[in-house]
Parts: C-alpha cells; structure tokens; sequence
C-alpha cells in the first residue's frame, strides 16, 4: 500500500517495544461479537493509481462540463473564471496539508491570509468586520438568524420570497426545533420587479420580529433598495441580514452596508471556487463591530510577539464550542478555510479594478442576452433592474423546456418548478445567469435552440 | 534620486524595514537583524493592503461591451477598498506567506482528535477532472449522471464500512453531520409526539458535541468518566430515563481509548426510549476492523477530512456525511441520490412528499461537498477494504509505539488501563515540579521542526497533551520525535529557564492571545498603499 | 524499549541527532541548536539513501501476468541498489528539500543574463493540456495537426518579433540553439567550398559562444572590447579578412549595453565574406522595440526559458530555436513544419531528400521542446505585440532605476557611457579599501532575503555584479533591493569584519568548492538504510 | 497587463529619478534606421486568460491523446503511467522558478536532488558516476562519442545499425564538421534477431576505432550481451558506448555497466516525463570514474560548509563552458534540470522493488501482445529476445497499415518506412511497444483493428 510508510520487519520491531504479541492485542478492548475477522465483505481491495483513475475518468466523463457547453445557469452558483494562479497557491502544501491555525507561531501563513479574507470581505459587504468563513451561503443565513435574535431577544424573522428556496428551508430545518418563528412569503412574477414586494414585507414587521433576511439580487436576478426596509428595521428594533448569492455583483451594486444592513451573509463560490457540484463553497459573514461578541465561526486578529514583531492568531474565541460547549454562538469547527484562500487570492488579481471591470462586464452581457431573448416571441423578461442574472416567463411549462435545451448541448438556465415546485404559478420561469464566461457564439446557440424548442 | 531617502535611516542609527535597529553582534561578528527583516529563505511579508493599490490589477480582461445599464439606479459608486496585485507580485506574495506555515507534507503533525494523514495527490487531481469540478449543482439530472454515480458509490462504501442502512451525504464538515444526526433525532421523537429533550454528553467530549445538542434544541447534561477514563457506565445507566432524549458519545474516545461497554449502553439507551448518537471523528482507529452499525449506534458522523485523507487546507473544507440506524433513515435529510430504471436521480423538493414524506428537509443548499467526495472515493478505492483494515491497525500500532516510547518520562494518565487506540494521551504532570507546562512543550516542539500534538484536551485531563501520529509516519519519523520528545523533557526537567521562552527560530515568538482579545484589531483599518 | 537507546546520548552530554552537542547559550535562555538539527520550519532532510529502503516503494502496479520470460537469459539478477520511499515519505523528502531553495516565486532573482521573470501558471496549466502533454512524436501527422498547428503559430510569432524570414525550432536550450546557428554556416560555407574557419568572439562573450565555436570546428579569435564597454569596432574591421567565417555578437551585450555599431558590423562581415551570429539571450531588453532582422543578423537563437518566460527549473529545460537569414535558411535542420492543401506536415527524413535538400540534418531526435513551445506561445498571446514591447520598455526602466539609484555609492564601469539596457553593471572597486569582494557582497545579500545578482561575469570587468531585475518586479521590490544594497555596502565600508562570514541564516553557511573538486564525491557510496 | 507591475505613475517617477525624459532616451543607442515606430504589425495584441485558454484548448483538442486510445507507439518514447506525486513536485515554485543554483547556500533543494539523481543514475546503468543531465538521448550520445575522442585520441566511430535512426542523424551533423569518422551501418532483417549484427561490428573493430555505440534494448526492441563487445573494444583501445533509450528496462535486464560498457548514455523521458510529443526529455549520461574529468555536463558533489555540516555545489567546473570557453568538454549551460527531478522522484516512488515490478510487468505484457499479435496470418514476429518492444512483418508496407489503425482509433505502432525511409528491406516493419497502461481492451481493440486492415 503506497500510502503505509511500515514495512512487515517495522510492525515486528514496534510490537515488539510495545510488549504486545500481536496486533489484535491491541484491539483488546474491542467487544468479541464486533471483531471482524478479515477485511470487509462486497468491497473491492486496494488498486493501483492507474486503475483508479481510469474508473474516476470514466465517472467524470458521464457529466456535461459547463466550458464545453453554451452555459447560462445560476441560481446561487456562478460559473466563473478563475485564474490559474489561484489553484496553484492553495496547492502549496503549506496551505491545503495545514490545520487550523492552533499554533501561531507556525501558521502565520493561513493566519494573514485570514485577516486579509476578513479585510476584503467587509470592505466588499459594506461592513466593519467579517469571520474567516463559514460552510456556505445557506448555513451562514442561518447562523445570522439565530445570531439576530441572541442580539435582539425576539422570536419572529420574515423572509423574504426573493431569498434562493434552498437557503429557507436550511433554516426551517432548524427552526423548527428551536422555537424561532419563520415567515417565510412566496414569490410573486410581479413585472419589472420579479420576487418579493419589499412594501408588504415592511408592513409586517413588528415589535416581535428580530430580523429581516432579504436577497440582493434576489433569486429571479432583480435588485432592489434596501434602505427604506433598512429604516423600517431599525424603527422596529429589528436587524436587516442581507443575503448576496451572487457576490461579483457587489463590484457593480451599492454594498448592503451602504443600504443599512447589520449582518450581510453571503455565498463567495463565486471568487475562486468552482462550480464543483455545489460543494465545497464559501460562506461569508459580516456584521457591525458592535456585534462582534454574538458572531458565529472563527475570528483572526492582530497581536504581537514576544519581540515585538507584528502576528496574527485566533481570538473571541470564548464565543466558540470548544471553549464555551452548550453556550457557544455555533457549533462551527472546521470551516471552509481553503476556499476561502482561494476567495482571497482572486480578489487579490483583481483588485478593486479587476472586480469593477469584471462585474460591469458581467452586467453588460447579461444585458445584451436579455434584451436578445427578451425580444423573442411567447418570452417575458420579467426583470426591471438586475446584474448578472434575470428571469424568462417562456409562456409554458420551463422545467421540459430546460431539459430539451440539454438535449441540444445548451444549458440554458434553472426552471422554477424545480426550485419551486410548489408554486404552480412559477412553472413558465426559467432563471438565466451570464457571466464573462459565455460567448457571442454561445449566446448565438442559445437562442437557435431556445428558438428550435419553443416552436415545437 | 528619491529611493535611499525612502528607505534611508529615520535618524541617526540604521533602522531596518520594520524598524528595528540594525545590531551587529560584536564578536561573533555575525549579524543578528537584516535590514529587510528578512533571514535568508525566511521571508517578511506585508500585508496586501500596505503593499497594493487600488489601480493595479493581476487579470486582463475583455473590453465591456458599451450598452446602457440596468441597475436601478443602484450603482456603486463609493470606493470599496480592494487593493490588488498584478500576478506577479500575487504569487509571490501567498507563496512567501504559504512559507511561515508548517503542514504534513513538511513532517509529522500529530494533532490529536483531528487525523492530519497523509493527503495523496492523486486525489487533487481525481477533483480537478472537469467532469467533476466543472459542473453546476442545478444542471438537468441527465447532465450529472456520472457525478450521481460518484455520490451512489461513496455512500455505499460509507454504510458498508460502517455496517449502517443509510447515509446522509450532504452535511459540510464534521459538527454540521452531528447536527444532521441530532436533527433526525429531534424528527424521529416529534414523529412519535415524544417530548424528551435531555442529551447526555460525556465530560471528555468535543466541544461540538454539547453546542450540536444545544443548537437544536436540546438540554444538555455531563455524565462523568471513570477512571480507566472511560464512560462511567452505572452513572450513565443511572441516569437514563423517559426524558433523556440521546446520549452522544465518542468512540474511540477523545482519551484514544476504545468504549468496551459502548454495545450495553446502546441497549440500555434503546431500552429506555433514546438514541444513541456516536462522534465518528475518531474513525480511523478502527475503521476496517469495527463496525459502529455492531454496536448498536443509531447516527454517526464521518469526517471525511479526518479518516479518508482530504486536506484539512488550513481549516477546512471538509466534508461530515451521517450513517443512520433504520429508526432514523427515514427522516434524513432531502436531497439524496437513488436509482432509477434508468440512471440515478436526485431526491429533492420536487418528489420529496412522495419519496421522502418523513424528511426533516435541508442541511444544506445543493448536494454536499462533492470536491470531498472525490477525494475521499479517489482515497478509498486506492486502500480498498484490505488496505483500510491495515490503516486502523498501522494508526493503533503507531500511537502505542508512541506511548510504550514515553511513558517513562510523561506522565500517561490511562496507559496502566491498556494499549490506547490511534493516540497517545500524556499530561504535564511530571513538569509540575519545574513549573513547566504542556505549553512550554509544545513551544520546544516547535523549534525542534515538528507541530505539537492537541494541548489541553481533552479537558477531563489537565494538561493534557493528545498525540496523534496517524499511519501515515514511518518508524523512522516516529524515532526522531520521541527522541525529540525525550530530550526536550529530560531537558526541561535539567534546566529548567532555558525552556520558558521557546519558539526561538519561527517566524514568530510567543504571541500576545489576550492582547488580541481585549482590543480585537479584525480587519485593516488602514488605508490603502496607493 | 529499542527507540529511546536509538536516539539516546552516544556519549555523557547530550547529542542531536547530526551529532553535534546541544548546548544551551546561557543568560539569553535561547537553544542554539536543536536535537534534530531542524530549526521550526528550517528543516534538515536526510538523504533518500540514508532513509529509503530497497523493500519500500510508492507506488501500486496491477499484478504480473505469469508468461514465461523472453529476456535472453539477459535477466538482471543482482541488486541494483535503488532504495524507494512510500508515497507519504516521497511527498515530504521533496517539499522539505524545496523549501532550502530559492526562487523567482519567493522574490526578486536579479541574475544579470539570465532574465529571471515571472513565470504564468497559465503557462504551466497550457502545457499540461492531454492535447499536448499527452502525445507522442512518431503518432501519424494525421493524428497530431493541432499540435504542428502550434509550432507553426509559434515560429510565425519569433519571425515577426525579430524580422527574419526563417526559424528552425528544434534546438533544446540557447548553446543548442548557437551550435544550430553555427552549424548552418558551416554548412553554407562548405556549400560555397569556402575553407574559412575563424569566428572572432568578443571578450565579453558568454562561455557558450566560444565553445560552441569549437564545437562545430571553428577556430576562435577574441575582439577586445572598448572603454564604453562596447566592441571596438576599429578592431574588429582591421581583422575581417579572407579566413573569417563569422562574428559571434551579443546585442545587447553581457554588460547590459546596447551595440550601436552591429549594423555597420554586420555589412562589414558580410562585405568580407563572412556571417553573422547573433547571441539572442538578451532579447528581452529589446522584443517589440528592435527587430534583430533589421541589424543584418544572419542567425540568432531565442532562449524562451528567459524571454518567454518558460520556467528555468532550478537548471532547464529551455528551448533555443533560432532565426535564420535568407542566406542561411536553406541549410536549417529537419524536422520543421510546413502547411499542405489540408494541414501542416513536418518535413522529416522520408520527404527531405525533396523538400529541404541543403538541410545540414537533425539537431535532435524528434520535434524540439513542444512543452516549452506551448508555454512560450501562452505568454506571448497573453501579452500581445503591444505587451511585449511594454515588456522590453519596462525591463530596461527597471535596470536603469537600479543603476541610477546605487551609482553613487557601487562602481558602475560603464554608467557615464549613458544608459543601460535590461541590466545594469557595477563592480567591487568601491570595496577594495576594506578587502570586501563582490562574492562576500552577494553572499550578505542571502541574508537580507535577496538571490544575488549574476557575479563575476562579465570577465571583463573585475568583480563584476550583473544586476538584471526584468521588468516583473514592482517598484516597491526595486526600492527593497536598493535599500539593502545600499545599507550592506554602507555597513561593510563602516565595519568589513562583521561581513566575512555571511550567508548566516541561510540553510548552510558558506560551502568548500575546494574540497569538492580536490576529492569528488559525485554519487551516493554508502549502503542503504535497509 | 497582468504580468507588468509597475503602473504608469511607477514609471514617471522612475524616469525621474533617473533622468530621463522619456522612456525614449534609454534606447538611445538603437540606430535610427532600427527604431520601431509602434508594436510590430501583424500580431495580435494582449489578450485575457479566458482567450488564450480557449484558443489553445482548441488545438489541443485537434490532436488524438495517447490516454483516450489503444496506444501502442514506442521508438525513443514510451507511454508510461506518471503519479500525480511527481507533478506536484516539480510544480512546487522553488523547484520549478529557481535557477542553476550558482549559489549554493540557498539551492541546497535542487543540489541534494540532482546528487541524488546522480546516484540513482549510476546505480540504474551499473556505471560508477552520472552528470546532471543533458538535454536528451540523442545529444548525449553524440556528446559520448566526442568524449569518447578526447579520451582514446581516435578518430573512428562506429554505430551499430540498432541505433535509433534519428539519434545517428544528430551524431553525423556534427561529425561532418569535426573531423570524426563516422561508420554506420544499416539495419537487417534478421529472423530472431533484427537489427544489428555483433559480430560483424566486432570485426570492424581496428587501432582507429576510439568507440563503438550500440543501443539495447535496439530500435527493433531486440536485447542482446555486450560483454563480447564490450571485450572486443577494450582489446582494441577503443570504448563502448551504450544507448538506452527504454529505461525502465534496466528493472529487467542486464545493465550495460554489467556488460562492460564505459559510456551509457540514455533517455529518461520514460521516468517522470511523459510524452509531450517529443520534449523537453532527458539526457542521461554515466560513466566511469576514471573519466569524469572529460565528461560533458554539470556535476553536483558533497562537501561541508563553514560549520562542518554537509553539503552540495556544483564541481569540476573546469570542464565547462563558463570556465574552459572554447576548451570546454562542451558548449552545453541550461541542461534538464526539472526533468532529472521528475526523474528521481518517479523512482524514489518506485524504488527497487516497484521498479522490478514494472518492469517485470511491462515485459510480461508484451509478451502477452507479441504472442497473441504473432499468430495472426500474414504476421512474423521478428524477434526473440525483447523487453517492452518488438518488430514485426507485416508481409506489406507498414506505413499506410498505421495510417489506417489510427483512422480507426488505435496508435499502433511506428512504420520503418517512417523511421528508416531510405531501406526499402524493411518498410513492411512495424514496431509495436507495450508498456503497463495498457489494457486487455486495448490489446483486443489492437488485434481487431489491425486483422480488418489487413483484411484489406
Ligand atoms: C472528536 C471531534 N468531534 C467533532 C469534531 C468536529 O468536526 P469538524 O471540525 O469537521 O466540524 C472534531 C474535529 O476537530 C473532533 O475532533
Ligand atoms: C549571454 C548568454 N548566451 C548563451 C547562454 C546559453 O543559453 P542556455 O543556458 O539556454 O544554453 C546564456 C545563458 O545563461 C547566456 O546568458
């Protein structure tokens, strides 16, 4: 076995120095009717690296890949490109072999970089301070609900029908047994400003509700002001937590910092990460200083060393499980600190002149596809504002339509009737993204095929 | 010429870079600072945003195409504060700080509870091949078949190896698949209108034990240890009752040793109306040889980050699938991967009220951590069933090897009770007398070119030192640092001040953690560098 | 116990591991060495045959098909003597040994002609495609068009940026690519019958150019170089004469200048008979401002592991295809790539005969370095005709920044002639009062952090210090470098005994040339550890 | 651009500070006449990452990959499996963006490997000293018969027919202009053992032969003993020089050091490389003691340093270019450093015990080929002793046979009428090579290929 340094000769000599007379001595403790005699039964024994990857290859070439096929899916996942240098850094082995940063000392490399992460992260958000990452977008909405009302010691949060259905029901889940009270609207195809109605959800805030989670852009792609729904908050007592899916767009979009938000959580694949089938992805968190106490997850800051040099560690780390246990703010331990490098260093080539220039290229072409397909007969666009991602009313049930694109070799985007299949009045929508990945003779393919499809 | 004033001496003596003085030590006639601060192949490096600017970049990209813009009204327009790097000064800049990190691929790092094997390459490439890494989570099904298939297979090699029906796949790390666990219990007691909430949890447990329980809403009791530091098992059958809801439990356990009464406690559990929730962390030490299903576990967690060798990376990503008991399967988690006619499918929203009517729902958006299961596949297949049952067994051999090499000088609380499992626990206790501590050990670690083992955990120990070497060290790594480990202790014990002090040739000294709290410094609040 | 005894003191005081005592350094209550010898994150590494073993290997391989053998009786029956490593001990002999080197990714790595600049990832992912990391030479043509496809976009790419009409792309590194160069005039000469053999060589020259002269049978004559460090012209006309077949010219030179007269030369040598071999290994001073074609060069090889930025790999690969004049082309080597009705077809032995009948024949086997063609092409589509000209513009900005920022403290030779090209000149006279060289200079230079600049070349200048930033270093690098030249030269004028010994914190101090060539020691003589 | 750090502002304030109006003045030695108004014409300008990737991908994907055929192409190169350990290694950027370590206090890293590589060189050929490297088979052994000159003082050297073809043109390019003699001979036929003939080659030994070179496994993969050769030089004064252009058959097979050789020069693309259609490969070059100071090359050796512990530089620079110039034992500087590294950690992997095992298993699967591929009619397998190649007559012109195969997905083999195209005698060989990536499929999808197109 390549990967087992002991040879037989070594296994004799450490049995030896031990005192036992074999391996199964040391298994004692084992009860007899769990000893397994021998290796266990239907699974196959070791194989070559060869081998291996000849059935992994094959695996992997049953899968459409988004850069061989025109590409217009979103919905929380965004098919972006990531420069090489990127995956050549966090595959230093002084980064992907390292652990947790627990020995300073030793692990100033991951700590700056964290500290950085943090820095870009609440400039990016509008926000004073940000954690070194969380599991994902959907996981980070929640722990900012749960943090929401550990801050404000009120049970209600009104979600708004703009945030992606998946990141609800992660946070139904929970709720359910911790007594928070979710509400949670339903979507609307309301032209120009498809999603939520911002209006009606102000209207229900109450002296109840610790906080409001709403979505910009919003799952359909629209963006919206969040200002009056900001003041509307904090007239009640309340905290707003904005959700970006979609995190390039914050190089184009007013931050929602600047629009009043108190906790911003967000989805970062979009920076560095991949598409890689929805995991592993980048929570992000940000809040006001005056939080920093309730936050969830890890925390890196700056000290300095017994000589007096400039370093970095964990701290408030008594907000976490492995010191506070049953009153930590999470139960979050390992988080997603490679790809959260990964995030950093492809801001870091961009800079905040890259990230302007690549958002307003992403805004632009969205645009021009929009308006192409807009302009075909039985579709809707239902978008008045967005950035890189709107909504088609295609007239019909979109689910067949999507699929009979893939058929064609376009993947045209996401029906609403698998994301919201219970909504029957969301069945004709299908969600496209378009980022700076996606060609004139891409775009010239999609509307050939959409075009083919529709007439039949 | 402006350059030598910018770096030319603020006053009279020659200050370096960071602005210490510049010493010559006479007589040696070597030089103890650099002007730069840096010391040959050990390199400063400053922070991107004192070092980048705003108008610099490290990409080139297309022209914007010039059409009127649809944002609202909504642009930003403030600054945002993003100082970049062209490439250039970006590789450079991450690979001198990947530098001041130690990691597994540069020597032992036996960090108890957390398994740093072995990280194979062959696996980061598996990842990297397009057909898995460049695939959306919300492409048509009939697009994704292979991915499903990869999905299909690891889960089947999860509850085989683990001798459980079913699995939950979806859970992003380790605490996220004890809350998944929990989670169904809390489903599986409201599906039976059971109001039971109380979990007991051993002292010596993880952290994330208590918080999963307390997280989802239950009421958390400690049961105590005993002293073979094991379970006490008549507190714990004592206190069983209609409203204990669970007990968690490690096996083996975070003192490295193995829970001989762990099958009786299930059956008490059951007995008594509860689940058993098992912390899987601990895997490796008997993965191949136990199975978990054999003891009566009703959930447990696997991390594949920890037994199937995907890179910690610096704190994650990592990946925490679930194999549940058939009294918990049917409320796992929505989605999960089944076979069809013709292929395979997701289970999601779309056919969860007829295919999983007792879901409790979501863990997660989309299906998990696929770039971990690729890996940990990639891993298994290449140890295969025979090869797993020689890493537990080369894990336990190692970690006793550890212990039968040192317990004469470290104290080791348990080693009288028997072999350990996969770690080695010591404790300070024999430094008392020297007023040295684990701290201070695992600092003189540090010098000697190894990463300390876990300090102060368990906590049931004090001073606990949880040494870990995992099956992937050689005897040959294993010698140097007991002979390591031995000299710093004889050391220490010999003379005493001339360890209080250590790191000595880090990066770093000793850093100042309560500094750090009291006046948390969290972001760059400077400006930038241009 | 065996391991403690193993690692145990040989003798009363204690031992480390490379056998040295471990003393303590009293008061300071700092550990001046360590019992492994590793200092935190500076780590010591055994070598393979110290700690491998003939019984370990790596890797897993399919079991062997039992066939009688067809070896002849040909069997290899003893011992080879090649221990091996599991992969977990492979991965980490070789990060740890990386992490004793240096690098163009830790920092600025000025070596004067050398041209160390960035080197993409971009690149590095290009060459990895299957497409062209994954196919063999001898395939069908039919099967490989892209791959010619590629060489042929390459070449069209080094014609245009240097104004000659041909190029031949096999020869594997720069003195490869001269010897290509000098091989077809040879052959052109002895088209002619022409029996001239003397190749006048500046001085300056680098050694490759001389020798290579030799090489192909030339006789080689010296020109002296003159006071502005340039050919001396006056010199070099009186001897053009029947008996000379070539001038060897660097443009720019080895000491970073720009030849004015090579247009005047190169009508002179022709007018003479003769030819004219340009060394192209400074072409990054000019690409995109100067077009060598336009200089009356007949030949001119292009190092693209320095101009198209191909990594070095701590000592090659590299690629040195070379361009050829009209007068010259005729006689390139096979194999080379031209286009048909339907595609592109190499020119090989089957179609020479017709196709390139005055061909002097093959440089090499096979097509040339295609992994060093895939990443040279990569670079230059990613900078363009308009980067790479801000390329040439930026390299020499740099050199002349360095020169301008430290003239007035280091000797520069040449500085007063005007500027400098794509590096910059000085020499140690300004140290002669302290009896301080060039080499105690570059060896302090280790200890700030710095790879030192190219020392001791040119021969024409006594201590020379060749300083060639390229035009991938920020300002903020240059300011860096410049400050701790100036402070080290400060420091050694102040107090030269302190700055002897240098490198100290360098893995090893300074090393015995002496020794290692009085006594080679060229290959591992122990036996292995099992 | 995203490879140039410096910004405009940089600039301006560099000319400053040196003097110069305009980046203009530094280039004031160029001639007038010389001076390029502009970026030269007819090349395109910067692009994206995105472009360049997408444009290359292209070609690539214009050329059929060995992995993702039945692949049987041998001659000089060979298809070997490469673990994925090898290139992370060489990917490592002190590894590959480091220099020839001239300084070697801080190339400690590359010195180690390349005496390490030193050592498994000479182990593996049976010799007593290797070099650094050269750039490839072919040039080390042209650079072997110049060696073998200076030291014998004789201006005769003969080839065996064996040789590969292409390896013999690079000897007999330079030799037309340095005086050496060279006499080759050209390949037969002969049943049982195709190739050469020792013992004619033997008789033509005489008092000016200064070295004879003979390549085993040869081109047509026959193996034979060099000992009565190896005799027959030294009873003439002259060296043997031994080619391996298979090297992983040293796992197998009798090494030429055992046989008597002085000179063994190599490829050693099969270890660490890949096939990247031909380079960058590596030059191997061993020798014995007594000749080092006339090798070609880099050596690296041990010493210690000021403090006593050891350590590598690089020794007997005399020999070389930078030192010697024109009395240089060669012109070669940039050797194939990274590849040497490939090399040595593709056998470190290995080992003795995984070497022996591949090679056992290449040559078994041969056999199995040979055998099978022998019996089918019309089909002579030529030879009798063979490692992982082997030629057979295909009673018909070889080429077009090849052509076809590949028209039906298979890479079959290399064509005499390619490699020898000048012998008629031998253009219905084909030369057919099995290494361990190949499959029982490929083996099957190889017969059905070849029996329909010679069916034909
Ligand atoms: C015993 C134990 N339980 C649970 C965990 C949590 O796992 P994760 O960090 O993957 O969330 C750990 C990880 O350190 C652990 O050691
Ligand atoms: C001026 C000059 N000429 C020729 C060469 C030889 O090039 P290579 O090392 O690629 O053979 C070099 C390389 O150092 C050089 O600097």
């Amino acid at each position: 076995m390549r990967y087992l340094p002991l040879s037989t000769a070594d296994r004799t000599a450490m049995l030896a120095t031990i005192g036992a007379a074999s391996i199964d001595d040391l298994f004692s403790d084992v009860p007899a009717e769990a000893v397994l005699p021998g290796p266990i039964a239907g699974l196959p024994n070791h194989a070559s690296e060869m081998a291996v990857e000849r059935a992994l290859v094959k695996m992997a070439g049953k899968n459409a890949t988004a850069s061989t096929s025109p590409f217009f899916v979103g919905c929380g996942a965004y098919k972006h490109h990531v420069p090489a240098t990127v995956d050549m850094v966090i595959q230093r082995g002084e980064f992907l072999t390292a652990y947790t940063p627990y020995q300073p000392e030793i692990a100033q490399g991951t700590l700056q970089v964290l500290f950085e992460f943090q820095s870009q992260v609440a400039r990016l958000t509008g926000m004073e301070v940000a954690n070194a990452s969380m599991y994902d977008g959907s996981t980070a909405m929640t722990e900012a609900v749960f943090m929401a009302r550990r801050i404000t010691r009120k049970p209600k949060c009104l979600v708004s029908a703009g945030v992606h259905p998946h990141y609800t029901s992660v946070l139904k889940t929970l709720t359910r047994f911790t007594g928070d009270v979710v509400e949670a609207g339903v979507p609307k195809f309301t032209q120009g400003a498809p999603g939520d109605d911002l209006s009606s959800l102000i209207a229900s805030i109450d002296g109840d509700t610790s906080c409001v989670v709403v979505q910009n852009p919003n799952l359909f792609g629209h963006i919206a002001d969040l200002s009056p729904l900001a003041d509307a908050c904090h007239a009640a007592g309340a905290l707003l937590i904005v959700v970006v899916t979609e995190i390039v767009s914050l190089g184009a979009i007013k931050s929602p910092g600047e629009m009043g938000a108190d906790i911003v959580v967000g989805e970062g694949q979009s920076l560095g990460a991949g598409l890689t089938f929805g995991g592993p992805y980048l929570g992000l968190f940000a809040c006001r200083d005056k939080h920093v106490r309730q936050m969830p997850g890890r925390l890196c800051g700056e000290t300095v060393d017994a000589s007096g040099k400039r370093g970095f560690v964990l701290t408030l780390s008594t907000r976490e499980q492995h010191i506070r246990r049953e009153k930590a703010t999470s139960n979050i331990c390992t988080n997603s600190g490679l790809i959260a490098l990964a995030f950093s260093v492809h801001l870091t080539l961009l800079g905040e002149k890259g990230l302007r220039h690549l958002a307003a290229l992403n805004h632009a072409r969205a645009v021009q596809l929009a308006e192409r397909l807009g302009r075909m007969p039985g579709v809707t666009l239902l978008n008045g504002a967005f950035f890189n991602e709107f909504t088609l009313d295609l007239g019909r049930e979109a689910r067949p339509v999507v699929r009979k694109l893939a058929e064609k070799g376009v993947l045209g985007g996401v029906s609403l009737g698998r994301l919201w299949p219970s909504e029957k009045a969301l069945t004709n929508g299908m969600i496209v993204a378009v980022t700076e990945t996606a060609t004139d003779e891409d775009f010239d393919a999609f509307e050939d095929a959409l075009d083919e499809v529709m007439a039949k | 010429m402006t350059t030598p004033q910018n770096n030319s001496p603020q006053n009279g003596s020659p200050m370096n870079n960071v602005g210490r003085p510049t010493r010559l030590v006479t007589g040696t006639g070597a030089v103890a600072e650099t002007y730069t601060g840096n010391k040959a192949l050990m390199l400063e490096e400053a922070l991107l945003f004192e070092r980048g600017g705003l108008d610099r970049t490290g990409v080139d990209l297309p022209p914007v195409p010039l059409v009127p813009d649809r944002l609202g009204g909504l642009g930003r327009d403030a600054a945002i504060g993003l100082p970049g790097f062209s490439e250039p000064e970006t590789v450079r800049h991450y690979t001198r700080l990947s530098r001041q990190n130690y990691a597994i691929d540069l020597g032992i790092f036996p960090l108890g509870s957390c398994t740093m094997k072995h990280n194979p390459r062959l696996n980061e490439k598996m990842a990297r091949l397009p057909g898995f890494a460049d695939i959306h989570p919300l492409q048509p099904q009939s697009t994704v078949q292979g991915a499903l298939e990869l999905i299909d297979v690891l889960a089947d090699w999860l509850m085989k190896l683990t001798g459980m029906p079913a699995v939950a796949m979806s859970p992003k790390a380790g605490a996220h698949g004890e809350l998944c666990g929990m989670v169904a219990i809390r489903a599986a007691l409201d599906a039976r209108g059971d109001m039971r909430r109380v979990v007991l949890v051993p002292e010596s447990a993880h952290g994330t034990n208590p918080a999963t329980a307390a997280f989802c809403g239950f009421v958390v009791e400690n049961i105590p240890a005993n002293a073979r530091g094991r379970v006490d098992l008549d507190a714990l059958l004592a206190r069983l009752g209609p409203d204990v809801a669970a007990v968690m439990i490690t096996n083996p356990n975070t003192c490295g040793l193995f829970e001989p009464d762990l099958k009786t406690i299930s059956d008490a559990v059951h007995a008594a109306g509860g689940y058993v929730y098992c912390d899987g962390a601990n895997f490796n030490a008997i993965v191949g040889r136990v199975r978990p299903g054999d003891l009566g576990v009703d959930a447990m967690h696997i991390n594949l980050h920890k037994t199937f060798s995907t890179p910690h990376g610096g704190g994650g990503p990592g990946s925490g699938p679930v194999v549940l008991s058939a009294a918990l399967a049917p409320f796992a988690p929505i989605p999960f991967v089944r076979k069809t006619a013709t292929g395979r499918e997701l289970v999601e929203e779309d056919i969860a009220a007829t295919a999983a009517p007792d879901s409790f729902g979501r863990m997660v958006a989309f299906h998990g951590q696929m770039g971990m299961f690729v890996r940990a596949l990639s891993y298994m297949m290449s140890h295969g069933a025979d090869g797993l049952r020689q890493v537990a067994e080369d894990a336990v051999l190692n970690a006793n090897y550890i212990l039968a090499s040192l317990k004469d000088i470290y104290t080791a609380p348990f080693a009288s009770t028997g072999p350990c499992m996969h770690e080695a626990l010591f404790s300070d206790d024999f430094l008392s007398g020297v007023g040295l501590t684990t701290l201070d050990l695992a600092k003189a670690l540090i010098d000697e070119g190894f990463h300390p083992m876990t300090v102060y955990f368990p906590l049931v120990v004090h001073g606990a030192m949880l040494v870990e070497p995992t099956e992937t060290e050689s005897k040959a790594n294993l010698d140097q640092l007991i002979g390591a480990m031995r000299h710093v202790a004889t050391q220490m014990l010999a003379d005493p001040d001339a360890w209080r002090s250590a790191p000595h040739f880090a990066p770093r000294r000793r850093l100042d953690e309560t500094q750090a709290a009291r006046k948390p410094v969290l972001s760059w609040k400077g400006s930038e560098a241009a």
